[in-house]
C-alpha cells in the first residue's frame, strides 16, 4: 500500500535537530514544535535532508525552521510570500531539490492567498504545510481567515459574527485547483492523529519527489495563549469545535499526471 | 477631565472625536493595540471596523471607504508600510482623503519588533510611483497623538490628500496623562465627489473617480497637464501654509538640536543638562515632517549656530539630516547622533541623553 | 566577433540580460513593458533559462527573492504602475544581502497615470522607498547601446555588493530603435563564488547548512549577531557604495557657465539644446548622471564654486532638483524645466530642446525665480 | 419587478465624440450591455455604482452615465466590498473585471470578498486574453501557443466558479457567454438574478461571461465565437451553479 520505501522508523529526538543554544521559542502547550517533529521524522525516514530546502513564513511557525538542520530561508521574504519564494528556488535548482514551506493560517490564507493559489494553479512542484491555529499568534491573537464562527479573538471580542465573514476550508479549496496533486488535513490532538498527519506529510513530499505537482497539507494546531485555554483544554477544543468544522482526511490524491 | 491613557488608544479616541466612520487595517507588531482598540470600540458605536487580509488590501479597502465619502483611518507598522506605496499612489492620484498612522519599527526588511525612526524618508518623499507628497505629522506624546489625529483628518479633507502620522511604539505604548477635549475644525462643506449612486447627488449628475488621469479626461481635469498642474499647485500650497514646528530655548542657542518623536524628548532633557553646564543649546522640533520647517533652521544657520541632528536611524545615509542639510545650504556645520549610538546592541536599544550630551560637548568647544 | 544589429530598447534589455547570463526572469505584463514580456518569453526558454509569468509584481519580486537565494542571476521588470507593490520585498532583499536586478520602465504617474513616457519616479528610485533605511544603486541609460551595457553592469554591481540594483528607463528609451553592438563588456576582477546560497545541505562544500534571513539583526545569522552589528555592516556597505560607484557623462563642462543636469531621454533633449545654445554663443554644458544613486554631486560642487548656474531638466514634478541642491549646497542658482513645460498637454507631450534653450536665456539674464533657500 | 423592457442602444451609454476604445470584434461592450440593460429594466440607475477593473475594461466607467470608478488593476472587488459596507442597501455595487484583473492580480480581493460574503455583484468578463488564468492553448489552427506561457509548466485554467462554490458567503454563481442571441438572453437572466440577490442582501454573487478577444487569439471575430462554444465552454461549462432558479 505504501509506495514510498520506508527505510527505517525513527524515534527519540530527531537527528535533524540543530544544536541551537536557545530553547524552542514556542509558548507552553503549543503544538507547533510537534509539527516540526513530524517534518523532521519524515525527512529522516525519506532520507532527503541533503536536498531539502525549507522556506518559513512569518509567525509562530517560523521557529520550526530554525531548529531543523536543513538549508533554510527564514523568514522566506515577506509575510505570506513563501510559495513564491519556493517557486523561485525550485525553478533554479530543478527537480532534485525538495522545497517545503512552513506557514501559518494567516500567513498562507490571508496575505498569502495570491501566492498560494497561483503557485497551485501553476502546478509548481513544491509542498506547502499550513498550521491552522485559528488566530494570528505572534501579534496577540487576532481574527484569521480560518477562525470558526463564534470564536473570540482580540479583533472579534464578541466572537466571530456574520459581518466578519466565514472560515475558509483551505484543504478543500486547494483540492479544486488542477495543478494540485495532493491535499489533506491532519490534526495533532492524539497519537493516532499524529501518525495519520505524519503519513499525509510523507505522501505530500513523496508527490514532490515523484515530480507530479503541487502538494498541500493543513495541520490543525492550537494556541493556548490566544484561546485563553489550558493546553489540555485547547486540545479538547480542537476535537470538539475544530474537527467538526474542518474534517480530517485526504481530499485529493492523484497518482499520475497526463498533461 | 485628565485621564491616564496609552498613545495607541489616544489615536483611537482622537479618530472617534474627529468623526471617523470607518477603520480598516492588518495586524502587525507594534501597532496591534491600535487595531484591537478599534475592534472593541467601533462596532458597538455602529461604525465600520474591518480587518483586511493584507496591507495591500488595507490600502485599497480604505480607497473604497473614502470613495464612498466615509471619513477613514488605517494604521500599520514598518513591514506593512512597504506594501502601502501602490495604494497610496492611487489614493493621491484620485485625490481622496485618508489618515494613515505609521508606527516605526527597526528596519529594513522584517527588522526588529521594537522602535526606530527609519521610515522618515519613505514617509516624507513617498516610495509610490509619480513623485507625490503627503503631509506628515510627528506626535511625541499621548496628548499629541490625540490632537494630531484630529488635525490629520481635517488636513486630509482640506487638501483631498492622505496625511501620515509618524510615531514610534515607545512613544505610543507609554501610559501618560492626557485630556480628551475634541478640537473643532471647519471641514469643507460636503463631498460632492463621493460615489453614492446618481440619484443621491444634489444635481443628479453621475460622478466619476479615477486614478489614471493620463488615460481619462474629466470636466474637472480636461488634460493630463492641467491635472499635474493642479497637483503641483496643491503640493506648493501645502508647503506654503501647513508648516508647523516647535522651538525650545532657541533664542540664544549656539548649538541647535533638530529632532522629532522620542529623540525630541531625549533632546529636551539634554538641553536642560547642557544649560546647567553653561552650554547654550536649543531644540527645533518639526511637528510636520513634510512640509519641512526649513525657515527657522536657515535663520539660525545665518546667525552662525551649529547643528546636531538626533535621529534613531542611519543618519549618514539620509532622513532628517538630508532635510536639515537642504535648509542649512552649506552655511553651518551639521553633526549627527544616529542609531549607531544606541545604548545597547539589541533590538531594544535607544539613544540616551548621555550620548547626545557627549556629542554636544564635543561640538560646542 | 562583435555582432552589430538594429535593435529596440526592450530588446537591448533582453540581450543585456543574456550577455550577463541571467537565469530567470519573473514579471507581470503591465504596459508599457508588454513588448519586453513577449520578447523575453521567446528568447529565455530558447536559451534554457526560466521565464516565469507571475500573477502580479508582488509575486514576481518574491519569486526573484527565491531564485537569487538559490544562486541564480535574476531579473524583474516592472512599470511605474506596479512599482509600489515591490517595495516591501526590495527592503527584504536589502536586509538579506541578496542581489536582484529590477528594471523600471517609468510611465506617467501618480497611480495608474498614463501609458506614455515620463520621469516622475526619481525620488522613489533614489531614496529608500520601502521600510527602513537603505539605498540601492540605480542606473539610468539614455540610449539603446547604453541600456545593453548597463544591464551587464547592473548584474555585476548587484553580485558585487549583494544588493538589489535598479535600471531606470522610460517608454521612449525602450521603444527607440538604434544600432547595437553585441559584446560582453569587461567589468573588473571576477567576483567571489557565492558560498552563501541555499542548495540543500548535502551540496554545500563544508556540509554546514545555509540560513538566509531577511530579519537579520532580529534573528542572529552567521554574518551578524546583533541588531547594531547588522546596522554597522549595512551602513558601512552603503557608504562604500556611495564613494566608489558614482558614474556620470559630461559634455563640454569645462568652460560652461550654465550646467544642465538631466538623465534618460531628457538628457538627449539637452544635448540638442546644448548645440543650439553653443551656436548662439551661450557657454552651456551637460552633466548626465549614469548612476542616479549614488548621485555624482562632486563635479557639480566644483562648477558651483566657479560660479556656474544650474538648470535641471526632468520630465517629472520634482526630484532631480533636490539632489542638485544637496550637492551644490546653496553656492549657486538653480532653475528647472519639469513636466509642466511639456510641449502639449496630452499624455504624449514631451520636453523639447526649444523650451530648454528658452529657460537658459532667461537664466543668463537672471530674470528667473530661483531657489536658494531650503526646499 | 421588471419596470420596462429595453432595446436599442442602452440609454446609459454616454454619446462620445470618439469611437468605442475596443478592438473590432471585442465583446466587452456586449458584456457591459447585459449589465446596462438589466439596470435600466430594474430601474436601478440612480442607485448603481459601477466599478471598472484594469486592462481593456479600464475606459468603460467613463462611457457610462452612472456613478463609477476606474479602479486600479485587480482591486475593484476590495473597493466594491468597502463601498457596500458604507452605503449598505441604498447602493447597488457592480464590479466589472476581466480575467487577468480578477483571477491574477485580484486573486486575494476576490476570494476574500467571497469569504466575507459581501453582497456585491462581480461580473468576470473572461476573455482568456492574458494567458494568466491558464490558457496555455490558443485556439485551433496553426496558432502558436501564446508566448507568455513557459511550456514545461503551463498554468491550468482557474475555474473560479468551482473555487467559490462551497463558500457559505456566496449566494449566486453562474457562467454564460454572449456568442449568440440565446446565450445573450441567458447571461442577461443570470445578471438580473445576481443583482436581485444583491438587493436582497443574500451574499456575494458572481457571473462569469466568456467573451471573444479576436486580437489576442489571432482569429476572426466569427471564428472566435465558434471557438468559445466549442473549446472554451468545454472546459468551463455554462449555466447556474449556485443559488439558481430566481430569488
Amino acid at each position: 500500500m505504501e509506495q514510498a520505501v520506508t527505510r527505517k522508523k525513527v524515534a527519540g529526538t530527531p537527528r535533524l535537530r540543530f544544536p541551537i543554544k536557545s530553547p524552542i521559542a514556542s509558548c507552553q502547550g503549543c503544538l507547533h514544535p510537534l509539527a516540526g517533529r513530524i517534518l523532521a521524522e519524515v525527512i529522516e525516514e525519506l532520507d532527503i535532508g541533503g536536498d531539502t530546502i525549507l522556506v518559513g513564513g512569518v509567525g509562530c511557525h517560523a521557529t520550526i525552521g530554525g531548529h531543523l538542520n536543513l538549508d533554510v530561508l527564514l523568514p522566506g521574504a515577506a509575510h505570506g510570500r513563501a510559495p513564491d519564494v519556493a517557486t523561485g528556488v525550485k525553478r533554479i535548482l530543478g527537480k532534485r531539490a525538495i522545497l517545503i514551506t512552513i506557514q501559518g493560517d494567516g500567513d498562507a490564507m490571508a496575505i498569502g492567498t495570491e501566492p498560494l493559489i497561483q503557485a497551485a494553479a501553476r502546478g509548481e512542484k513544491i509542498t506547502v504545510i499550513m498550521i491552522n491555529n485559528q488566530v494570528y499568534g505572534t501579534t496577540g491573537g487576532q481574527l484569521a481567515p480560518t477562525t470558526v464562527m463564534g470564536h473570540k479573538t482580540t479583533t472579534t471580542p464578541q466572537g466571530r459574527k456574520l459581518e466578519d465573514g466565514y472560515p475558509v476550508h483551505s484543504a478543500e479549496l486547494l483540492a479544486k485547483l488542477k495543478g494540485v496533486v495532493y491535499s489533506a488535513r491532519g490534526a495533532l490532538t492524539s497519537v493516532r492523529n499524529f501518525q495519520r498527519t505524519k503519513k499525509y506529510v510523507k505522501r505530500a513530499i513523496q508527490k514532490q519527489m515523484d515530480d507530479l505537482g503541487f502538494s498541500f497539507v493543513e495541520i490543525l494546531g492550537n494556541c493556548p495563549v490566544a484561546w485563553r485555554l489550558s493546553p489540555v483544554d485547547s486540545i479538547k477544543y480542537i476535537e470538539e469545535k475544530l474537527i467538526p468544522e474542518f474534517p480530517l482526511g485526504e481530499f485529493k490524491d492523484i497518482k499520475e499526471v497526463t498533461n | 477631565m485628565v485621564e491616564i491613557m496609552e498613545g495607541n488608544h489616544a489615536l483611537g479616541w482622537g479618530a472617534l472625536d474627529a468623526g471617523c466612520d470607518a477603520y480598516c487595517s492588518y495586524p502587525v507588531t507594534p501597532q496591534n493595540e491600535v487595531v484591537e482598540w478599534f475592534a472593541r470600540e467601533f462596532p458597538p458605536r455602529g461604525k465600520i471596523f474591518l480587518q483586511s487580509t493584507s496591507e495591500i488590501e488595507s490600502s485599497f479597502l480604505c480607497m473604497g471607504f473614502v470613495a464612498g465619502g466615509a471619513r477613514t483611518m488605517t494604521s500599520t507598522a514598518s513591514p506593512g508600510w512597504g506594501l502601502y506605496p501602490e495604494g497610496m499612489s492611487h489614493i493621491v492620484a484620485a485625490e481622496l482623503p485618508l489618515v494613515v498612522a505609521l508606527l516605526m519599527r527597526g528596519g529594513p526588511g522584517q527588522g526588529t519588533t521594537r522602535h526606530s525612526q527609519m521610515d522618515y524618508t519613505s514617509a516624507t518623499s513617498p516610495g509610490g510611483q509619480g513623485g507625490y507628497r503627503n503631509i506628515v505629522l510627528a506626535p511625541y506624546s499621548c496628548q499629541e497623538c490625540y490632537d494630531f489625529v484630529q488635525l490629520a483628518f481635517y488636513l486630509s479633507e482640506k487638501y483631498r490628500n492622505p496625511v501620515i502620522l509618524l510615531a514610534e511604539p515607545n512613544v505610543t505604548r507609554v501610559l501618560e496623562q492626557m485630556e480628551r477635549r475634541p478640537l473643532t475644525f471647519e471641514y469643507p462643506p460636503d463631498k460632492k465627489w463621493a460615489l453614492k449612486g446618481k440619484a443621491r447627488h444634489s444635481d443628479g449628475k453621475s460622478r466619476l473617480l479615477t486614478s489614471g488621469y493620463g488615460l481619462t479626461s474629466t470636466e474637472e481635469h480636461p488634460s493630463y497637464l492641467s491635472y499635474l498642474k493642479h497637483l503641483h499647485d496643491k503640493f506648493e500650497q501645502m508647503r506654503a501654509s501647513e508648516v508647523r514646528y516647535e522651538q525650545y530655548e532657541i533664542e540664544d542657542a549656539r548649538v541647535v538640536l533638530v529632532a522629532y518623536g522620542y529623540t525630541a524628548r531625549v533632546s529636551r532633557e539634554v538641553i536642560k543638562q547642557a544649560r546647567a553646564e553653561g552650554i547654550k543649546a536649543g531644540l527645533i522640533r518639526p511637528l510636520t515632517l513634510w512640509p519641512f520647517p526649513g525657515e527657522p533652521i536657515r535663520k539660525k544657520a545665518e546667525e552662525g549656530a551649529k547643528f546636531l541632528v538626533v535621529e534613531d536611524n542611519l543618519g549618514e545615509i539620509g532622513g532628517l539630516s538630508d532635510d536639515v542639510r537642504l535648509a542649512v545650504a552649506g552655511r553651518a556645520e551639521i553633526s549627527l547622533v544616529t542609531a549607531l549610538d544606541r545604548h545597547n546592541p539589541g533590538e531594544g536599544g535607544s539613544i540616551y541623553p548621555g550620548k547626545v550630551l557627549e556629542k554636544l560637548k564635543g561640538i560646542s568647544q | 566577433m562583435e555582432q552589430k544589429i538594429l535593435a529596440r530598447g526592450f530588446e537591448a534589455i533582453g540581450w543585456g540580460a543574456l550577455a550577463a547570463d541571467c537565469q530567470l526572469f519573473a514579471g507581470c505584463p503591465t504596459s508599457p513593458e508588454d513588448e519586453i514580456f513577449t520578447y523575453l518569453a521567446q528568447e529565455f526558454p530558447k536559451n534554457g533559462r526560466h521565464f516565469v509569468r507571475a500573477s502580479s509584481e508582488v509575486s514576481a519580486i518574491n519569486i526573484a527573492y527565491g531564485s537569487t537565494s538559490a544562486g541564480g542571476r535574476v531579473m524583474v521588470v516592472v512599470a511605474s504602475a506596479g512599482w509600489g507593490l515591490i517595495q516591501e520585498t526590495m527592503s527584504h532583499l536589502v536586509n538579506a544581502f541578496l542581489p536582484v536586478v529590477v528594471v523600471l520602465i517609468q510611465r506617467g504617474g501618480p497611480g495608474a497615470g498614463s501609458l506614455r513616457h515620463a520621469q516622475m519616479d526619481y525620488l522613489p528610485i533614489t531614496r529608500d522607498a520601502g521600510q527602513g533605511n537603505y539605498r540601492v544603486i540605480s542606473l539610468a541609460p539614455s540610449s539603446v547601446q547604453e541600456t545593453y551595457d548597463l544591464m551587464q553592469l547592473a548584474f555585476h554591481l548587484a553580485d558585487k555588493w549583494r544588493n538589489p540594483v535598479i535600471v531606470a528607463t522610460d517608454t521612449i528609451i525602450i521603444r527607440m530603435m538604434e544600432p547595437l553592438t553585441l559584446k560582453t563588456i569587461k567589468l573588473g576582477p571576477p567576483l567571489p563564488e557565492k558560498d552563501w546560497i541555499v542548495k540543500g545541505k548535502e551540496h554545500q562544500t563544508d556540509g554546514i547548512r545555509r540560513f538566509i534571513s531577511s530579519g537579520q539583526g532580529f534573528i542572529p545569522t552567521r554574518d551578524f549577531s546583533t541588531y547594531l552589528h547588522f546596522l554597522k555592516g549595512l551602513n558601512e556597505k552603503v557608504l562604500r557604495m556611495r564613494e566608489t560607484e558614482a558614474r556620470y557623462e559630461s559634455y563640454e563642462l569645462e568652460d560652461a557657465e550654465i550646467v544642465l543636469v538631466a538623465y534618460g531621454y531628457s538628457a538627449r533633449v539637452c544635448q540638442e539644446a546644448l548645440m543650439m545654445a553653443r551656436a548662439e554663443g551661450i557657454k552651456a554644458g551637460l552633466m548626465r548622471p549614469v548612476t542616479l544613486w549614488p548621485f555624482p554631486g562632486d563635479v557639480l560642487k566644483k562648477k558651483a564654486l566657479k560660479g556656474a548656474k544650474f538648470l535641471t531638466v526632468e520630465d517629472g514634478l520634482e526630484g532631480l532638483r533636490e539632489d542638485v541642491m544637496l550637492a551644490v549646497e546653496g553656492q549657486a542658482e538653480i532653475e528647472w524645466v519639469n513636466v509642466l513645460d511639456r510641449n502639449e498637454s496630452g499624455a504624449g507631450g514631451a520636453i523639447y530642446p526649444g523650451k530648454v534653450l528658452e529657460k537658459m536665456r532667461k537664466l543668463l539674464k537672471g530674470k528667473v525665480k530661483v531657489i536658494k533657500k531650503g526646499r | 419587478m421588471i419596470k420596462e423592457w429595453v432595446c436599442g442602444k442602452p440609454r446609459l451609454w454616454r454619446d462620445r465624440p470618439t469611437a468605442l476604445p475596443f478592438c473590432p470584434g471585442c465583446q466587452h461592450s456586449v458584456g457591459v450591455r447585459t449589465v446596462l440593460e438589466t439596470i435600466e429594466e430594474l430601474g436601478l440607475e440612480g442607485k448603481t455604482i459601477f466599478l471598472g477593473g484594469g486592462g481593456c475594461v479600464y475606459p468603460i466607467p467613463t462611457m457610462l452615465d452612472l456613478d463609477g470608478m476606474q479602479c486600479p488593476q485587480g482591486r475593484a472587488s476590495s473597493i466594491g466590498s468597502a463601498l457596500k459596507r458604507i452605503h449598505g442597501r441604498e447602493a447597488i455595487i457592480i464590479v466589472y473585471q476581466d480575467d487577468n484583473d480578477g483571477l491574477a492580480v485580484g486573486t486575494e480581493p476576490l476570494i476574500h470578498a467571497a469569504l466575507r460574503g459581501d453582497p456585491v455583484t462581480v461580473i468576470m468578463a473572461n476573455n482568456a486574453s492574458y494567458g494568466s488564468t491558464g490558457w496555455q492553448m490558443a485556439p485551433a489552427g496553426n496558432q502558436i501557443i501564446p508566448p507568455e506561457m513557459e511550456k514545461p509548466n503551463p498554468s491550468i485554467p482557474i475555474n473560479i466558479i468551482e473555487l467559490l462554490a462551497e463558500f457559505e458567503g456566496v449566494s449566486y454563481l453562474a457562467r454564460g457567454t454572449v456568442s449568440s442571441p440565446e446565450d445573450f438572453e441567458d447571461t442577461k437572466r443570470y445578471v438580473r438574478t445576481a443583482i436581485q440577490k444583491q438587493i436582497a442582501g443574500a451574499g456575494f454573487n458572481l457571473v462569469e461571461i466568456l467573451l471573444a478577444c479576436p486580437t489576442r487569439w489571432h482569429l476572426t471575430p466569427r471564428e472566435s465565437l465558434k471557438w468559445i462554444r466549442e473549446e472554451m465552454a468545454g472546459k468551463l461549462p455554462l449555466g447556474e451553479f449556485k443559488g439558481g432558479g430566481g430569488i
